[in-house]
């Protein structure tokens, strides 16, 4: 009953963080929503036992990767906008019938097509246990040591193209 | 299952559902912002509902393969709002605004 | 080894030239390189044993396990002789090349040599993948070749070309993948090894045009009909020869047409004998009219490389029909008819290049009475044409001859239409040189002066005329060799009664 | 000396003059130099082929022939080509009246080609020739005989527009050539035709190989070989329909046309019939094509013949029609009388035409007969030997013209493959024509009053063109004796036989008598020709001297038929509009709207198309980021489609 209500919680914070990301005009505001929407995947991820990755979500985009949206934000002001939503009415409706139906077949999918996984999926509830970092850190360094070093290698590149593309100024077809 | 049971009790098929929800949500951002960075943002969206699938799949099998992955995709995400990001700065210095109708200019 | 060696050796001097600063001296670099190249041929020819059928210097090395696709080199009686055609020409059109390019050197020599490679790779490879993966090659380089240093129109040209082929050959790899299912399928094992290929018994219809044998001939034969190029599909090549540079009409008509020939030959002939043997009569045909329809369209031209290119058309045309008489002295005739092509059309352009050179003009109609002011230009392009019409004692006659001939034991009644492309040949090349060389003196002569060819020019056509007269006068030194090259294509045959009918010449 | 060496020194001596005249006689210099080399090699080969004529003699009757193997040219499978020649009676006096008649006319040559700036050139092309003669006379299998047969016509193209300056020059070698190759191109096929048939192109395996009998049918392999092969003999030696090219020949010097155009290669033809005599007796329907076409050519050009102008012209025609007496005296059987007449015709046409470069050259370069007249006081020589000539060709015992073409008429009628009063009537008829017209050569270059002008003094010409015509004329005048006729052997002391037909008896086919001719119809047809002719030749001489206006006065009566004789027949203006013409116009057409406009505009045109569908479809790359996530989207929701089983 606990859980249950845990849960729900956590569902419900998350997803109105995600609603309000995407009905907010006004992008700050948005940010914010979706700091909202981080913390609370971060606990369902906690839930699930995923304990150091529930830290890192917090860290990583809570704390950094918005962080830094927030900054350019504020840094060029980019708090007025005078059109929020694409245009046209009937392209709106469209998008979202579509994305609806999207949604509808994963859905229907997930309960008509793959129903004999739902059993497994709908008699045990998550227990909740701690993973830890030991067994994690355990399996990142051996077996995927190689993936683990080539994204090193990319973090690298992207920090050195995140700085080039910042510095230019702006635009390939004429040279100031 | 039935009824109240469906609140009651929580199990992993919840947790799918959520992300597919949290999916749609993103993409719903995608489609319809017009702002660059939120639109970043509902990518990044998108990515957590992938993450929180990762992570359900993870626990349900008793695999730790699906942590990994989402600390990589973590990464990545990461990686891929910096790069975006220094983009939209240069975008913003040249149109001084951030919309996403520049990528019409980029048509040959 | 010596087979990497030959294809590596222009791939090392394409890098040569690559890293060394673009200069004049490069001309010297890039003759003293093909030489090396052609010496490398030379002794892969001595080392050759001519008394042995089948695969000689083989090199297999598995490449990609799961499909069997290897590194699979090697030569037999005949790939030998399209492998020592380009590396002979190879130094002749470099040292043409020396007062003809004058910008943008170290490019062109890479290209250049990087097509060598090329072309001889896909002469001397007996992996479909491997094959597949030089043929395409092969256009890279010529697309640059006439891209960068041709004519007015170079850019529809090369693009043409280029286009043309590539569609061609997208039928080959598709045929290609299909092949190798059937290889898993019937064999019991993935292998793109031609010699697997050949024991590959595909069903076949008769008069059914969707069974699979027929569908994979007609998916290879249309690749390499593009590349030939067989009538209808050959439009590209006048526009391509006409405005590539000199060197590139050369090797484009010596070598490259002889891709698309000898594909035939090795590929669609073997894999697929009982619909060669059932659609012979088509080819023959497309071969035949290539045959007059090349020659007519050649007398009316008045740019003298589209008469040359039309020319190519025509030779091209006995050459299919000769592989598909389906008899060895026809086969044997098609193959000669390639070295000649290649050495006497190569020849003929050549000499296009060296007069357009001092008049900067391929119009026929500014010519006339140059034969005065150049005798020795004039010799040359006699004997050339000479060879290119096969008056006996020249390279062209033993093909033609052989050619014709065997068309006859095939087909009686066509090769009559056939031998009318004896007296259009020789009507439109000496149509040609008439107004060309004969008569009062045109435009050209009075415009500038023109001095005969220098000694380097004439160094360039020496070997080429020595061939005509020796392929003439001794073709045996050449077709013993073919024989055994033919006998060990048929040897692999699973269709008893195409073979014999191949070997023994009965019906 | 043995045969091989004989036979190299044969072959080789012109292939050296023409190498060391080709490469090195511009570099020497000089106009005597590349005449008395190519003079030289000419003699060397005339020696050898003596040597080698000697050597045949002395064969057994049975083997009477060499065979010189030197390599093998062609082997594939079970085709082999050797190159492997043949010296046998036939071939021993082809040589002989090639070299011989060749190195006459080489030295000639010495004089009349003096003065070009191209001498090197000419002797160097001469000699080649030579050589190629040579290959096609003793080359043992027809292949090789091909070899020669093209060889020479190459000669004759470079020969004819030797002049190349001169557009008309250059178009009648190509002219010439062109016409020439239409025969090869049949003698191609007739070759294969003859391949598949016996398994063999060796000459003589062919020969011994023709089936005994003859075969009366029209689609018979050995029928249709032969008369493929007979088309080919109409290029070669000028007959109807393909004779065009050689009165345009007489566009080259005029030794070449004496060489070339007269004595040797036009007679390639007759040669190579007489040398398949076997196979030729065998099918009957070819020799009835033979015989007609011979004689047709025979008549129809002596009627044009009697109506040229120019001097060369006329003795052009004039070969023509002994061609065809030739290929008639073939198809009806009377080999060894067509080879004969090959070998006195090459006696007195070659001196003929020599004596006519002799007037051309003693009248600066003049051509037209209407410009000459009263050279025999002026050139005596010339007139003398011209004079030999002229009564070989007419036909009046002893010279030698009258032994071999009435032999020809005699097998006319005599033969029993086909010979009838018809055939020697018209032969009868032909002859006298050619007594007219070449009375009346005579008459405008010799005997008439002097037309040209007194600053163009016609002089006699130097002892180098004399001498050659003096041995020319001597040839001429007893060549004859090589056949003494039967008729007239009976009555001369000895009984000397017909030593030419005896000589060829082993190697090819004889004519037989027919039933129920008797010697005494020769002595009818030999009287009637001569009394003919010599009639014939008086009449014209009296009207051509005295009554001129009696001859004007018929051509304007025949206006029609001079207009005819004049104008070919229009036979040159057909071909002109119908094969050439539009061959070219149709051609261009055919290019114009099929190749540029069907065949490459469809290549274009699928280019076109995917450009146009590029196009059609650019609208969705809008720019627009989101419409591509949105299509994105939907290809996302066709794939979860797919998950649905049902």
């Amino acid at each position: 009953m606990v859980e249950a209500l845990l849960f729900w919680f956590l569902a419900l914070v998350t997803l109105f963080g995600a609603v309000a990301m995407l009905l907010v005009p006004n992008p700050i505001y948005a940010a914010m929503s979706l700091v909202v929407s981080m913390i609370g995947i971060s606990g369902l991820f906690a839930f699930l036992g995923a304990d150091f990755i529930a830290g890192v979500q917090v860290i990583v985009y809570a704390g950094a990767v918005l962080v830094l949206f927030v900054m350019v934000l504020m840094l060029f002001d980019l708090k007025s906008e005078t059109q929020a939503f694409s245009k046209g009415l009937l392209s709106r409706i469209f998008k979202v019938a579509s994305v609806g139906f999207l949604l509808g077949g994963l859905i229907g999918v997930m309960v008509l097509e793959f129903s004999w996984i739902l059993p497994v999926f709908m008699q045990s509830s998550p227990q909740w246990t701690m993973t830890g970092v030991k067994k994690m850190a355990q399996l990142l360094f051996t077996e995927y040591m190689f993936i683990f070093q080539i994204l090193g290698v990319l973090l690298l590149v992207v920090a050195v193209g995140a700085v080039a593309l910042a510095r230019s100024r702006g635009g390939t077809h004429e040279r100031a | 299952m039935k009824g109240l049971e469906l609140f009651t009790t929580v199990t992993y098929a919840h947790f799918l559902f959520l992300s597919f929800v949290l999916f749609a949500l993103g993409v719903l951002g995608v489609l319809l912002r017009r702002n660059l960075i939120v639109v970043m943002m509902s990518v990044e969206l998108m990515l957590n509902a992938v993450n929180l699938t990762f992570i359900t799949f993870a626990k349900a099998l008793n695999q730790l393969d699906g942590q990994i992955f989402v600390f990589f995709v973590m990464t990545i995400a990461a990686a891929e709002a910096a790069v975006g990001l220094a983009i939209v700065v240069a975008i913003f210095k040249r149109f001084r605004e951030v919309n996403i109708r520049f990528f019409q200019f980029l048509k040959g | 080894m010596l087979l990497s060696l030959i294809i590596l050796f222009p791939l090392i001097c394409a890098l040569v030239m690559a890293l060394l600063p673009d200069r004049r001296y490069l001309h010297k670099v890039a003759l003293g390189m093909s030489v090396v190249e052609f010496l490398v041929g030379l002794v892969l020819y001595l080392k050759f044993d001519h008394n042995k059928t089948g695969l000689q210097f083989v090199e297999k090395i598995l490449w990609i396990e799961d499909f069997g696709i290897s590194y699979f080199l090697g030569v037999d009686g005949i790939s030998i002789w399209l492998v020592l055609l380009t590396v002979f020409l190879q130094p002749i059109v470099v040292l043409a090349s020396w007062s003809s390019i004058n910008e943008k050197i170290k490019g062109y020599y890479v290209a250049l040599f990087l097509l060598e490679s090329a072309m001889i790779g896909s002469f001397i490879t007996f992996d479909a993948v491997l094959f597949y993966l030089f043929w395409e090659l092969s256009l890279v380089p010529m697309y640059f070749i006439i891209g960068l240093w041709g004519g007015e129109r170079k850019i529809y040209a090369t693009l043409k070309f280029f286009i043309y082929t590539m569609a061609g050959s997208i039928m080959m790899l598709v045929a290609n993948g299909v092949m190798l299912l059937l290889a898993k399928e019937t064999l019991g094992f993935y292998t793109t090894s031609l010699l697997d290929w050949y024991k590959i018994r595909i069903p076949f219809v008769g008069g059914e045009f969707f069974s699979p044998q027929t569908l994979l001939f007609f998916a290879y034969a249309l690749a390499f009909a593009v590349k030939t190029p067989v009538f209808p599909f050959h439009t590209w090549l006048p526009d391509a020869h006409v405005q590539a540079p000199t060197a590139g009409s050369v090797i484009l008509a010596g070598v490259m047409l002889k891709m698309g020939t000898y594909s035939f030959l090795r590929w669609v002939v073997p894999l697929f004998p009982e619909a060669t043997q059932y659609w012979s009569w088509l080819f023959i045909v497309i071969g035949i009219t290539g045959i007059i329809y090349g020659a007519l369209m050649a007398l009316v031209q008045n740019d003298i490389k589209k008469v040359i290119a039309y020319s190519s058309v025509s030779h091209m045309g006995y050459i299919i029909a000769g592989i598909f008489s389906l008899n060895e002295l026809a086969m044997s005739g098609a193959l000669y008819q390639m070295l000649n092509h290649g050495i006497s059309t190569g020849a003929l352009f050549l000499l296009v290049g060296m007069i357009y050179e001092r008049t900067h003009t391929r119009d026929i109609v500014k010519y006339g009475g140059i034969a005065a002011q150049v005798p020795i230009y004039t010799v040359i392009f006699m004997i050339v044409t000479f060879s290119s019409i096969a008056v006996p004692l020249t390279n062209g006659f033993v093909g033609e001859f052989l050619i014709l001939l065997g068309i006859y034991q095939n087909r009686p009644a066509w090769a009559a239409w056939a031998v009318a492309g004896v007296i259009l040949g020789a009507g439109y090349m000496l149509w040609t040189v008439k107004r060309v060389f004969f008569g009062p003196a045109g435009q050209v002569v009075q415009d500038h002066g023109l001095h005969d060819l220098s000694q380097r020019e004439i160094l360039v056509m020496l070997p080429l005329v020595f061939l005509v007269f020796f392929m003439g006068i001794y073709p045996n030194y050449f077709l013993r060799l073919f024989e055994k090259g033919i006998i060990f294509l048929v040897e692999n045959f699973h269709n008893y009664q195409l073979f014999s009918q191949i070997t023994e010449g009965g019906l | 000396m043995s045969s091989e060496l004989l036979f190299s020194l044969l072959i080789f001596a012109p292939l050296v003059g023409f190498a060391f005249n080709g490469l090195l006689g511009k570099k020497l210099g000089g106009h005597l130099y590349p005449g008395v080399i190519a003079s030289v090699a000419s003699f060397i080969s005339f020696v050898a082929s003596v040597g080698l004529f000697q050597l045949v003699s002395e064969q057994p009757e049975q083997a009477k022939y060499l065979v010189i193997h030197a390599f093998d040219w062609m082997q594939v499978g079970t085709f082999r080509l050797p190159v492997q020649f043949l010296i046998d009676p036939l071939s021993s006096i082809m040589i002989l009246v090639i070299t011989g008649v060749g190195t006459l006319i080489h030295i000639f040559s010495i004089g009349y080609m003096a003065e070009d700036p191209g001498i090197a050139k000419y002797f160097s092309y001469l000699n080649f020739f030579l050589f190629n003669m040579l290959i096609l006379v003793t080359g043992d299998s027809l292949p090789l005989l091909f070899v020669g047969w093209e060889g020479v016509g190459l000669c004759s193209y470079l020969l004819i527009g030797f002049w190349y300056e001169d557009h008309e020059k250059a178009e009648a070698g190509m002219k010439a050539f062109i016409v020439n190759r239409v025969g090869d191109a049949a003698f191609l096929l007739g070759m294969f035709v003859l391949y598949s048939h016996f398994g063999t192109l060796n000459l003589l395996e062919l020969n011994s190989l023709a089936p005994k009998e003859a075969i009366w049918n029209w689609l018979d392999p050995i029928t249709i070989g032969t008369l493929l092969l007979f088309v080919g003999v109409t290029g070669k030696s000028a007959q109807v329909p393909l004779y065009v090219w050689l009165p345009d020949a007489m566009a080259g010097p005029t030794p070449v046309s004496a060489l070339i155009h007269a004595a040797t290669m036009v007679t390639a033809g007759v040669y190579m019939m007489v040398r398949l005599s076997y196979l030729y007796t065998a099918a009957p329907y070819t020799m009835i094509v033979v015989a007609a076409i011979g004689l047709l050519t025979a008549v129809l050009a002596a009627t044009m013949g009697i109506v040229q102008w120019d001097i060369k012209k006329v003795l052009a025609y004039s070969t023509v029609s002994q061609l065809g007496y030739m290929v008639f005296a073939c198809g009806v059987g009377a080999f060894s009388a067509a080879f004969f007449h090959l070998v006195t015709h090459a006696f007195f046409k070659a001196l003929m035409f020599l004596g006519a470069g002799s007037v051309i050259y003693g009248m600066h370069h003049q051509q037209d007969i209407r410009e000459m007249g009263g050279l025999n006081k002026r050139m005596p020589l010339t007139y003398w030997t011209f004079m030999i000539g002229w009564l070989s060709i007419i036909g009046l015992p002893p010279f030698s013209g009258f032994f071999s073409k009435d032999e020809i008429k005699w097998f006319a009628l005599a033969s029993d493959r086909g010979g009838n009063w018809i055939f020697w009537g018209l032969a009868w008829v032909g002859s006298l024509l050619t007594t007219f017209y070449m009375t009346r050569l005579m008459a405008y270059t010799f005997w008439r009053d002097k037309k040209y002008s007194a600053d163009h003094q016609p002089h006699e010409s130097p002892w180098v063109m004399t001498v050659p015509l003096m041995i020319l004329a001597f040839l001429a005048a007893t060549g004859g004796f090589l056949g003494i006729p039967h008729a007239i052997a009976q009555i001369l002391p000895g009984h000397p036989n017909h030593w030419l037909e005896h000589w060829l008896k082993p190697v090819i086919s004889l004519p037989t008598i027919k039933q129920g001719i008797t010697v005494e119809y020769e002595w009818l047809l030999m009287g009637l020709s001569v009394v003919g002719s010599f009639t014939v030749a008086m009449v014209t001489r009296y009207l051509y001297l005295n009554r001129i206006d009696l001859i004007d006065r018929t051509r304007e009566r025949f206006e029609v038929i001079h207009k005819v004789w004049v104008h070919k027949y229009y036979v040159d203006a057909f071909y002109q509009k119908y094969f050439v013409e539009n061959l070219v116009l149709s051609s261009r057409d055919l290019w114009r709207y099929v190749d540029v406009g069907v065949i490459d505009r469809l290549v274009n045109k699928i280019a076109d198309v995917t450009k146009e569908l590029g196009r059609g479809f650019a609208w969705l790359q809008s720019g627009n980021m989101q419409n591509y996530a949105f299509i994105t989207i939907i290809g996302l929701i066709i794939f979860v489609l797919f998950l649905f089983k049902g």
